[in-house]
Parts: structure tokens; sequence; C-alpha cells
């Protein structure tokens, strides 16, 4: 006969303050199997656990309802809480009288009256739990990274420092993301390749790591501990093993497109690497502009190539990994200002965006560092800097901050200023948001030491007049309007995330936000972490974030993966479906049904020696979604945890 | 519509993204109609329509089942199966002469707090002026 | 092609040579316009700026008196324009307002009409081919600037055109041989309805966008508002300006494009005249 | 003078305008980008995003007696390019109705006059006639005199026409909606 305890939390005024605890408590007491209920301030503090656990042994309860929070936060710690007083952790349930309760009904009565039921559910529901085993699953100790920008490389980075492998897929034909179109960095100012390319070469030469570029992920299957990768090795017409990256080639080839890393303010050849520090260091060539492959004509830099590397018969390659970790380190793309027809809409060649504006002032760039107008080559003598643009903007663009912007804004200003000293800055923001380390001081020496006008307020517009870019403003501070020519204005675009983050995520069962930015499972508790077990996040894929934020964050989820892969087997809740052999019919409807493929049909001899189909379930391919349940006809599917009988009896109790 | 008549509101909600859409309702001190109570389940591709049914049975005036949004569904296919349940089940009520407004079933993601408190309150006014169900309900209650 | 026509109170006289100009352009388009009855005011900016009533009731009733002669209904002052279509909106997304609106303008607009500016007609009605067969007097060698002003082009539910950079009126143009000018006022404020009450709005404003025209070498200003047109022509003996600048109706140059007679346009009704530069780029 | 803020003026002026079209004030953010594109910018007292701010702090009083909410063309560059989609223009045409109905003091002369004679003409002849509107305004407004001279080539253009019998029937079933103190 199950003894159930109620505990009721305050959670400080939380709860308290709306829902009559006391009261909740006293009700539950003539619930079914319902034996002993307390309030407490605040359960989940260590006094609080004192309190279930003094509870559990005084009362002999074998079953715990706390009804606060949502499980989503403290469902583990209350399992673990009963697990000290050798009670199966999987004997308690939640009652989310905060977040589905307390927070969002604003009448007391109907507050409390709601807290009793979900109470009442709840402890419907713990009757029919029953004791369960952890799974224990191997683990295979290599982890995908999925993009090889900063983050990506400091996962792998620090994954292969604990002796573990990773495996790094990137889309692109060489590591580095963006960091690597960036010029100086802030708030320190050193330059960003100087920084970035030795932990591209480390990469590159750790043989703990494996780099597939020009790689995307086609599927992903299986989960926590033992995941299975497609991964698309796209042809890149040059042999890796043999090129020596002594770029003939690319002098050699006779036709230019426009540069994708260069954001179009250069050309490059059919046959290049993106940058000169690439890695690895070898070309490919663009198949829908290469002469050779589209016309059949051509064919020069197969002909200059001292080592034989160029291969136009190059095809696209399916390889296979099996790791047991993933992190998603995908990074960010840049708003597309066309949306600001009052900025252009792209129209004016000296309306660039701040991405733009590093390649223009970066030494390897296309103008060899010099910042200089797209429409006539001249040197700008008054710079506008927009903040803002796409971001703050509910209308054309984000909700959200940015974060970065009004940084590496600061940053173009100083280095503006020390590439053309007689230049004129003015940035236009609605606030300064400078909160980190060093941060406020960088922003104020761009005011102070080189002079950057910082006005407040947004620009209207933009117009073209007798060559220059008229920028049509408010100081909201002087509350007046104001009129700068300028020479040039560089728009500081949101961050967004990248173009197919969405379609990714769908394949590997990431859940994303309303922009596509990958969810944490906890925005404080688990901040590297997604909500699918084994998948962990870093860098700028989760939320717009600068380098130290990025590669803290990679550090922490190769942390958590090094935890995860200290042990040979992970303990893992068994939420996962289970067939009742006697009665299955062997229909095969399961087997058909399930997304993954977890169940299949076996063979089995009754007493008289008759052979029949029965379906079985691969638990470690099982994820426990439920699906197979109501379809099996003779409902000898059960669900751990989710059983016909748990969900009943919280229906019946409604 | 019927007077100070207060529906029995049941949701089943996944737990991945609806369950989370309600907790952050709760994080941003959203405001919906109390009447509610909100079941948390795997994925919608759990919900039997005897749950359903049996909920109507005990007197539920309403029932909401939400999920991942298509393409969304954290086991990849759960939502479609649910989805195309559903629609049979429905079909099937309305054959019964069932009122089938009563079950509905909607895509919130976990982000999508704002949504949520619109279907609920929506569901909700649905209900109120539809009154009290009383073609599915046990004798004893 | 049939429209109900609600010229509106400026091209009642005002602004009269725009309404035979439209007449006769579109006549020999093939379109037939026929002037709704007892039309009225739509209230201007007058209306909206004062009363929250007369705001949808005067451009409501007009459209429930349009609707009798035909659902499709020409409007070619962009003001009048503006007020038809914001009040239509409204009404087309909100049962209720309409129905109380009808109830004070007793009368029953059913949220039927389909409203258009004639360049829209002109651009989405007919082909471009057949358009361009019967332009006899390409305005070559004529430089324009097209400006929209604000009423065409804001809010979106009333908009012909994108609300920063449109492109309509410089399209037509371009098809009638015209050279266009990429400048940044098209879409600035000229002052609108202040015209007579407040004439220091249109000094400044007006002069600004004509400032920019004559910088841009502007032969002209294409309009297709009687207001923008009043309030660009008006005052110019009165800005400070390098020199003065013809200002067109667009049915005014594709009038002559078309070879209409150049008396029958009723040009020489500008202030500022337009026909030295006319006869000088050839085009009279 | 320092502003005296209230909690009742707050709550009652956010509640008024939203009430009135639908905007909420609350959303605005002070970015200023409605004035920085505002026609009249260079005119007013107050430039639209600080009638926003005093609306937000109910300072009802203030704006009704600006002359800021006259000057306004009606343009709405303001509301086409807020990036918290609040319609500017439609929360200063509430402010001048409200002044309207309210009878105050304006904030400028002329400017509502016009408005006054020209929904006259509206009301009597169902279409605005320019020689008796332009007269009438004229004798009552600050600056009778101006523009005398353009009257006759107005006349000789024919943009005036010294008799207009035009009239607009459609407005005899609206009446009772005008509500002019002319
Ligand atoms: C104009 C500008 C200036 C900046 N200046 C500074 C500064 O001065 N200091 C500072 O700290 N920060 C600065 N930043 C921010 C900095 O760029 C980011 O913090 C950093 O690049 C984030 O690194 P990441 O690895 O998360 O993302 P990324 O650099 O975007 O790298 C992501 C990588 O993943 C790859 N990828 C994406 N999708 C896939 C896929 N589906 N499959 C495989 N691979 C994929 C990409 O190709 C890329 O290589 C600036 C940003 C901008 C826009
Ligand atoms: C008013 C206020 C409100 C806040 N609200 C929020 C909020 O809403 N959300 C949010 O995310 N953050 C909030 N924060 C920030 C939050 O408090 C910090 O981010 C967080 O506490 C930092 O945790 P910590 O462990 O680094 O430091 P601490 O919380 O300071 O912990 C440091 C611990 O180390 C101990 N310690 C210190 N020196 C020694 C020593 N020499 N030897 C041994 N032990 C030592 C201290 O006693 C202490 O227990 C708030 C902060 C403030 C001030
Ligand atoms: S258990 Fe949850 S509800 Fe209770 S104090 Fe902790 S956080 Fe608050
Ligand atoms: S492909 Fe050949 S020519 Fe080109 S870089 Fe490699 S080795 Fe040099
Ligand atoms: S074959 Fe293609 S890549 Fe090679 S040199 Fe010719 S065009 Fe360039
Ligand atoms: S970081 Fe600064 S510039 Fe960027 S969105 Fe935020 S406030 Fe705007
Ligand atoms: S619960 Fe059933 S359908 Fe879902 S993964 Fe497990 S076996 Fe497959
Ligand atoms: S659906 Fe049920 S009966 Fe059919 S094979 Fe699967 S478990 Fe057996
Ligand atoms: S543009 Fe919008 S948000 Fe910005 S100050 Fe004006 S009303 Fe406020
Ligand atoms: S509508 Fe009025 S306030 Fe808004 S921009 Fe135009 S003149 Fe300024």
């Amino acid at each position: 006969m199950p003894r159930t305890g109620v505990f009721v939390c305050h959670c400080g005024s939380n709860i308290a303050g709306k829902v009559d605890v006391e009261t909740v408590a006293a009700k539950a007491l003539n619930f079914d199997r319902v034996v002993f209920s307390t309030t407490y301030k605040y359960m989940c503090s260590q006094p609080g656990q004192e309190v279930i656990k003094k509870a559990v042994r005084d009362n002999n309860l074998d079953r715990i309802v706390v009804a606060a929070c949502t499980p989503n936060l403290h469902g583990k710690t209350f399992q673990r809480c009963i697990k000290t007083v050798g009670l199966s952790p999987y004997l308690s349930e939640m009652a989310s009288i905060r977040e589905h309760c307390s927070w969002v009904h604003t009448d007391p009565d109907e507050a409390t009256g709601k807290a009793i039921e979900l109470v009442r559910l709840a402890t419907a529901k713990v009757r029919k739990n029953v004791a369960l085993l952890p799974l224990n699953i191997p683990v295979t100790r290599r982890a995908l990274v999925i993009g090889g920008g900063i983050a990506g490389i400091q996962s792998a980075l620090d994954i292969a420092a604990a002796g573990f492998e990773a495996v790094i897929v990137e889309k692109e034909p060489s590591v580095g993301g963006r960091m690597a179109q960036l010029d100086k960095t802030f708030p320190t100012l050193d330059c960003s390749a100087c920084i970035l390319a030795p932990r591209m070469v480390e990469v590159a030469t750790n043989e703990k790591v494996i780099i597939h570029s020009y790689s995307k992920i086609e599927k992903i299957t299986g989960s926590v501990g033992s995941f299975e990768v497609q991964i698309k090795k796209k042809a890149r017409y040059v042999d890796l093993g043999k090129c020596t990256g002594c770029g003939t080639c690319t002098e050699k080839c006779p036709v230019k497109v426009d540069s994708e890393f260069n954001l179009r303010l250069s050309t490059r050849k059919a046959i290049s690497t993106p940058f000169p520090q690439a890695v690895p260091n070898v070309p490919v060539i663009d198949p829908h502009h290469c002469r050779y492959l589209t016309l059949g004509k051509c064919g020069v830099c197969q002909k200059v190539c001292q080592a034989g590397a160029v291969n136009y018969e190059d095809k696209d390659e399916i390889i296979i990994e099996k790791v047991g970790a993933i992190i998603a380190a995908t990074g960010y793309d840049l708003f597309d200002p066309k949306k600001y027809g009052e900025y252009g809409g792209g129209r004016y060649r000296d309306v660039i965006t701040g991405l733009q504006f590093e390649r223009l002032i970066n030494a390897s760039g296309p103008t060899g560092g010099e910042i200089t107008r797209l429409s006539d080559g001249k040197t700008p003598k008054t710079i506008v800097f927009i903040q803002c643009v796409g971001s703050r903007d509910e209308q054309k663009g984000k909700p959200y901050c940015s974060k970065i912007c009004c940084m590496y804004t600061a940053k173009q200003t100083i280095l503006a200023k020390e590439h053309i000293p007689d230049v004129q800055c003015y940035v236009f923001y609605i606030d300064i948001r400078a909160g980190g380390k060093n941060y406020e001081e960088f922003v104020k020496r761009a005011q102070t030491d080189y002079g950057a006008v910082y006005i407040r307020g947004r620009v209207s517009k933009l117009y073209e007049q007798e060559g220059q870019i008229m920028v049509k403003g408010m100081d909201t501070l002087l509350g007046e309007e104001v009129e700068i020519p300028a020479d040039l204005v560089v728009l500081a675009t949101a961050i967004v995330p990248r173009r197919e983050a969405r379609t990714l995520a769908q394949k590997i069962g990431l859940s994303y936000d309303q922009h596509a930015f990958y969810n944490e499972a906890h925005p404080k508790m688990a901040p590297v972490e997604n909500l699918t077990l084994g998948i962990y996040l870093a860098g700028a894929c989760q939320a717009p974030k600068d380098i130290p934020d990025s590669v803290a964050m990679a550090s922490a989820a190769a942390a958590k993966i090094c935890g995860l892969f200290s042990r040979d087997f992970l303990s893992i809740d068994p939420i996962v479906a289970s067939v009742a052999e006697t009665c299955c019919v062997g229909c095969n409807t399961c087997v058909a049904i399930c997304p993954f493929k977890a169940i299949s049909m076996e063979i089995r001899k009754d007493r008289t020696g008759q052979e029949r189909q029965v379906a079985t379930v691969n638990t470690s391919l099982c994820q426990g979604c439920g699906t197979c349940l109501p379809n099996c006809r003779s409902r000898c599917i059960s669900l751990n945890n989710w059983t016909t009988d748990q969900l009943y009896a919280e229906v019946m109790t409604i | 519509m019927s007077e100070g008549f207060t529906p029995n509101l049941i949701g089943f909600f996944c737990q991945w993204c609806s369950y989370l859409g309600a907790d952050l309702a709760g994080t941003n001190r959203l405001c919906y109609p109390a009447n509610i109570k909100i079941i948390r389940i795997p994925c919608t591709g759990r919900i039997d329509p005897q749950f359903i049914l049996r909920a109507f049975l005990n007197g539920a005036d309403g029932v909401l089942v939400s999920g991942c949004h298509p393409g969304d569904c954290h086991y990849t296919a759960g939502n479609y199966f649910a989805r195309r349940r559903m629609q049979v089940f429905k079909d099937l009520l309305n054959f019964m002469g069932f009122d089938q407004e009563r079950l509905i079933m909607t895509w919130i993601s976990a982000s999508e707090s704002k949504k949520l408190v619109k279907v609920v309150e929506q569901f909700n006014e649905t209900i109120t002026r539809m009154g009290p169900q009383k073609q599915l309900v046990l004798p004893t209650r | 092609m049939e429209y109900a026509y609600y010229p509106g109170c400026s091209l009642h006289v005002m602004s009269s040579e725009y309404d035979v100009s439209t007449r006769a352009v579109l006549a020999r388009l093939g379109v037939t316009l026929r002037e709704i009855p007892d039309w009225f005011c739509c209230g201007a900016s007058s209306a909206h700026m004062t009363d929250a009533v007369l705001t949808d009731a005067l451009p409501a009733k007009n459209l429930a008196l349009a609707v009798k002669v035909n659902q499709r209904i020409a409007v070619p002052c962009a003001a009048c324009l503006h007020r038809l279509k914001k009040t239509d909106h409204k009404l087309k997304n909100d049962d209720a307002l309409l129905k109380n609106v009808n109830e004070s303008i007793k009368d029953n607009y059913q949220g039927n009409a389909q409203i258009k500016h004639p360049l829209e007609i002109i651009q989405d009605d007919l082909k471009t081919e057949e358009l361009s067969e019967k332009i006899t007097r390409p305005l070559n060698n004529l430089k324009v600037a097209c400006y929209y002003g604000c009423l065409l082009v804001r809010p979106a539910e009333a908009a012909i055109d994108d609300a920063e950079n449109p492109e309509r009126l410089d399209r037509l143009m371009n098809l009638l041989g015209a050279e266009t000018i990429n400048w940044g006022f098209k879409v600035e404020c000229c002052g609108a309805g202040m015209t007579l009450a407040h004439k220091e709005s249109i000094i400044g404003l007006a002069g600004r966008i004509l400032n920019d025209a004559i910088l841009n070498e502007a032969d002209c200003i294409a309009v297709a508002c009687p207001m923008c047109h009043t309030n660009l022509d008006l005052y110019q003996d009165q800005m400070d300006l390098k020199r003065k600048v013809p200002i067109l109706y667009f049915t005014e140059l594709l009038g002559l494009a078309l070879g209409l007679d150049y008396n029958s346009l009723e040009i020489d009704k500008h202030i500022v005249p337009a026909k030295g530069m006319l006869l000088e780029k050839g085009l009279v | 003078m320092s502003k005296q803020f209230s909690s009742e003026n707050i709550a009652r002026l956010n509640a008024e305008i939203l009430v009135k079209c639908g905007v909420d004030l609350k959303e605005c953010y002070q970015c200023g980008k409605c004035s920085a594109g505002c026609s009249s910018n260079w005119m007013m007292d107050y430039r639209p995003h600080v009638i926003m701010r005093l609306a937000q702090l109910g300072q009802r009083a203030a704006i009704l007696a600006s002359q800021a909410i006259w000057v306004c063309t009606g343009c709405e560059i303001c509301s086409a390019r807020c990036p918290r989609g609040i319609d500017v223009a439609a929360v200063v045409d509430s402010f001048r109705q409200l002044a309207v109905a309210e009878d105050v003091r304006y904030g400028e002369h002329d400017i509502p006059l016009f408005h006054q004679y020209f929904l006259k003409e509206t009301r009597d002849h169902g279409r605005v006639r320019e020689l008796p509107l332009v007269a009438n305004f004229k004798i009552h407004s600050e600056h009778p005199l101006s523009d005398f001279a353009l009257g006759p080539t107005l006349l000789a253009k024919g943009k005036i026409k010294l008799v207009d019998d035009a009239k607009g029937s459609g407005v005899n079933d609206l009446q009772e909606l005008f509500k002019l103190k002319v």
C-alpha cells in the first residue's frame, strides 16, 4: 500500500504570496494514499531537503510529491534527495504550482484551488510510479564538433587535451569562422589573426583532432553515448593528401568571382583558398564557376600543379563517424540591411556593414588595410557609424540586442582613427552596452582618446547628395535633429543565427528559439547543454556572443563532455518502451511507426514449440517518445514513467 | 452562454515544447485563466485517444493537446502521428455527434509563451460560450 | 475597363488641369471613368486631425456612394486616395466599426471597394507593350525627378509602392523615354495640407525638395498628387532657389508622350511655366 | 518649473491613448527616429519623441497646449520608421482631436482655424470652395494680408473661381456628425 508524502514549497513569496500553501498541504491529506504533508520555505535548499528526508524516514513514506516549481528546474534535485534515503528516484513527482500556477494566475483563491488540483493529479500519478533501474549505456569516447569557428576550435582542443578524440565538421573550405575575417579585437586590440592562427595550426596538427572541412552533416542517429553521424564531404577537386598549398593554381586560374570571405569587396579565383592562413591550406574548385567543370575547357590548374593534386573527377563522399557527444558551434550570420530602405536598402556603395569594415581595415583584406570608399576609392574623412541596425527593432529586424556591436563599433572608431589620423567618427547609439571586463573603459577611450563623437539617437534616413551620404539623425540629448554629410557610413547589423541553423537543428533534434538560436537547457543553471541529452552548445549559435564568451562557453561544453567521457558507462533515465511479449500479435505496426527504428521483430517459441513473431524494443535506440503505444492494437507496449496506468490515474482525477 | 460557468479544461502538453512554453509563461509572469490543468506528456505522439475520451467522461469541458511545431518534434515525427491520430479521432467524435470544438490541437514551442496565453484564453472563451459538456459524463462524478 | 471616378475637391477647381489630363490619358488608353454623382470632400487632413468621427465617416460615405457606380474606384488625388484607403482598410478589418460607421453615415457600405490610383491602373491593368505602342512622342532628353511625397507610399495599407524607394513613377517615365534621377527626396514631405494654413512649412519643406532636384539637374519634377503640385509650384518665387523648376503631373507628361495636344492638357495653368522647357526639349 | 509626475495621470493618459488609437505609449524607448525624420521637426516646440515621452509621463496639458501637434503635417514618416511599430502620427492626431474636443487654448493660431473653415466648407457645400475658404480663413488668421498679391495670379490661372456653386450632395446625410465652432 503506497504511502505518499506531500511537500508544499513557499518559494519565499513566489508561491506563498499567492497560494495558501497551508491549505494546500492540509487538503493534500485527503487524497488517496497520502499519509503526510507539510510546507517549507525553500524545499530545494539543504534544510528543505532535510525536511523531506526526515519525513520519509519518520513516516515510512515510499512516494513523494513536491509541490513547487516546474519539474524541469528541480525534478532531479528531489530525485537525488530521496535516493539518499534509499528510495528509488522514480518514486517522486512534482506539481508545478509556481510556473503553472502562482506566477500565472492573479486571484489567490483561484490559484490555491488550482494548486490543490495539481497536487491531486500528482499524487494520483505517483501512486502508480514504480522503482525503475537506471540504464547503463556504453559511451563512445569521441566528440563531434559542428562548426570550426573559434568556439568549435576551442572545444576540440580542450577535448583533445583531456585525451579524447574530437571530430570537427566545417562547411567552409577552412576552419576559422568569423574571427578569421576580423581585424583587431576588443577590448585589447590584439590582432585577430595573431591569436587565431596558432589555434588553427594546433587543431590542424593535433593528432586527436580530425577536421572534415568543406563538409556538412547529412544525418545523425542514436543518442547520448552513441551517435552515428553521416557526413557529406563535398568534392574539392583537389587532393588533400597531395596538395602542398603552393598556390600556383590560384595564381594561374583565369576566372574571377566575388569573394564571399571578403564580403564581395574583392574577387577570388575559381580555384582558391578563402584566406592565406587557411586550414587546411588546400584550395577548392568552385564548380559553378570553373571553366573546366562548367564548359569542359581550360584545365590550367591541373597543368600547373606539380603535385598532381587537381582531380576534376572528384565526387562528393559520405563518411560515417561514431561519437558519444556532440557540440553545436555553428556561429552566426549578419542581418541583411537591405530591409532598411531608409538606409538605402543596399543601393549606396558607401554604406557598408560592420563586417565589411573589418575586411576594409584588415591588412590582408581587399585594400591591404587602406580604408577607402567603394564608390571612388577616396579616403573618408567623416565616418558615421549607426548602431542597432536590425537589432532592437520589432518592425524590420529583431527584438533583441545583438550584444557585441556596441563594442565592435567603439573598436572600429579607434581603428579608423589609427588608420586615418584626421578622420572624424560619429556614432549614433540608443544605449551603450559595454558590460564586461574593461569594456566600459574601452568605450570611454574611443570617446576621450580617439575623439569619436557619440550621439544618442537613431538615424532616420540616409541619402546621397553631392557625392556624400547625408545622415539625418536625432540627438535626443540635445533634443534636436542633426544632419551629417558623411563619406562613409557603417551599419552595425544584427547578429542572427546561420541561415541553415534551423535545418541543422531539425536534423539532430536540437531545440531552438523563435529566431533559430539554439536553446540552452536552462538559462542559468545549464547554459551550455541542450535539452537533448548528449548535445552541447558553444559560441554564437546560442545567442550573440563575443570571442571571450564564445571561448568560455566552448571550454565549458568541452568540460561537460570530458565529464561524460570519464566513465565507461553512462547512467541515464530508463524512459524507454517495452513490449509484453505474451500479448503481442506480431502485427508489425510499431516497427513501422517508431521514428528511431528501435523496435524489431524476433522469433519466439512458445511452450508447444510453435514459432511466432514478437516485437522487442532495443533500449539503446528507444528515445521514449511513446508514439508506438497508442498504435499498438493489443496495448502491449508500455513506456516507463508514462505508463498508461500513470496517465490514466491523472486523467481520472481531473 | 451559461451564467458563471467556469469550464474544466485539460491540457496535454509535450515536455519538450509546450510544457516549457508554459514554464516560460510563468517565468515571464504572463497571466491566463486558472481553470486549465496541464498534464505533462513525453510527446504528443504518446497521446492515446482513450485518454481524451476518459477526460471527457470524467467531466472535462475541453481538452487541449499541444506539441512542437511540425518539423520541430524532439523525436522527429511524433507530432505528425499525433496530428493524424487526432484528426481521425475528431472525425469520430463528430460522427458521434460530439461537439468536436471541445478538442483542439495546437503547436506551441518552448519560446511561445505569449501564444500559449492566447490559445488558452481563446479556448477558454470558446468553451465558456459553449457551456458545460454534458454529452460524455459518467453519472458518478 | 471602367472605373467609378472620385476627383476630389482639388481636381474640381484648383488643380483642374490634373483632372483634365487624367481623363484624357485614361480615355486614350481605353479606360472609362464615370464620375460619382454626389461625391463630396473626403475630409483631407482637416478631418482626421481634428475629429475622430469624421475621419472615417466622410471617406466611408463616399465609398458607399462610389460602389453604387462601380466597385473599382479611380482616385488621382494622393490625399483622397490615402483617406479612402485608410478608412477602407479599417472597415475591411473591423466588423464592429463597419457596423457603427454604416449607422452614422445612414448607408450600407459592404467593404467591397477596390481603390486605385491612375498610376496603378496604367501599370497594373494595362499591358506595357500596348502602352509603349501608343507612344508617339517619346520624352527623350528629358531629365525627370520623380516625386512621390508621403501619402502615396505611407502607410503600408494605403501605399501604392515601397515606402522608402518607390519606383513606379520612375518606371513609367523611363518607359516614356525620359531619364529619371536618383535623389534623396522622393518620399520627403512637401507640407501636404499646409499650403494655405502655414506657408512657412511649405517654403521650408518644398524648398528643400526643389533644391535637391536642381542639384541633380532635373528639368522638371513629375508628381501624382495635386497637393504636391501646388506646394512645389506655388511659392517658388519666394524661395531661395538657383532656378525655377517646372512641376508636371505625370498625366501631363504621359499625355504629351501619347501625342495629345499641348493646349488640351492645360499645362499653362501652372504657376511656374513649363512650356519653354518643353519647347526646348521638342515636346511641344 | 519642474514637472509633476503622478501615477494616476500616467495611468490615465496611457489608457486614454490606447483606447483612442491603439498605441501603447509604454512601447516607446525614446530612440528619436521619429523625430529625426519628422518633416516639421524644425518648427516644433516638442519633437515627436518628446511628445511620446511627455505622453508616457501623463503630461496631457503640456501636449494639448503645444504648437508641435498643429505643425505636424501628417506625413507619417514617424510611423513608417518607428522600430517599435508605434503609429506616432496617430498619437499626434489623437492629441489634436482631444485639443479640439476640449476647447483648450491652442499652441498655434492659424492651423486649427484653417481646419475649422475647411470642414465648414465640407459641411455646408459638400465640396471645398477655394475662394470662400481662403477669404474666411485669412480674415480670421494672424496674417490676414500675407500673399494678398497671389490672389490675382490664382484667379487668372483659374486656380480659384469667383463663383463655384458645385455641391457634393452626398454629405447631406452626415450633417449632425459635424461639431464645428464656426
Ligand atoms: C563586425 C564584427 C566585429 C567583431 N569584433 C569582435 C571583437 O573585436 N572582439 C570579440 O571578442 N568579438 C568580435 N566579434 C564577435 C566574434 O566574431 C564572435 O564572437 C565569434 O566569431 C563567435 O565564434 P563562433 O565560433 O561561435 O562562430 P563563427 O565564428 O561564426 O564560427 C562558426 C563556424 O561554424 C561553421 N558552420 C556554420 N554552420 C555550419 C554547419 N551547418 N555545418 C558545418 N559548419 C558550420 C561556419 O562556417 C564557421 O566556420 C565581432 C563580430 C562582428 C560581426
Ligand atoms: C543585488 C543583486 C541582484 C542580482 N540578481 C541576479 C539575478 O537576478 N540573476 C542573475 O543571474 N544574477 C544576479 N546577480 C548576480 C549573482 O549574484 C552572481 O552572478 C553570482 O552570485 C556569482 O556567483 P559566484 O559563485 O561567482 O560568486 P558568489 O556568489 O559571491 O560566491 C562566492 C563564494 O565564495 C566565498 N568566498 C569568498 N572568498 C573566499 C575565500 N577567500 N575563501 C573561501 N571562500 C571564499 C564566498 O563566501 C561565497 O560563498 C545579482 C547580484 C546582485 C548584487
Ligand atoms: S523548490 Fe522550486 S519553488 Fe521551491 S524554493 Fe526551490 S526553486 Fe522555489
Ligand atoms: S593544387 Fe597544386 S598548384 Fe594548387 S596549391 Fe595545391 S599543390 Fe599547389
Ligand atoms: S580548370 Fe577551372 S579552376 Fe582550374 S584554372 Fe581553369 S577555370 Fe580555374
Ligand atoms: S550591442 Fe549595442 S549596438 Fe548592438 S544591438 Fe545592443 S545596444 Fe545595439
Ligand atoms: S517509445 Fe516507442 S516509438 Fe518511441 S522511440 Fe521508443 S520504441 Fe520507438
Ligand atoms: S504494435 Fe503491438 S502487437 Fe503489433 S507488433 Fe508492435 S507490440 Fe506487437
Ligand atoms: S521612433 Fe518610436 S520608439 Fe523611437 S522615439 Fe519615436 S515613437 Fe519612440
Ligand atoms: S506625421 Fe507629423 S510628427 Fe510624424 S513625421 Fe510627419 S510631421 Fe512629424
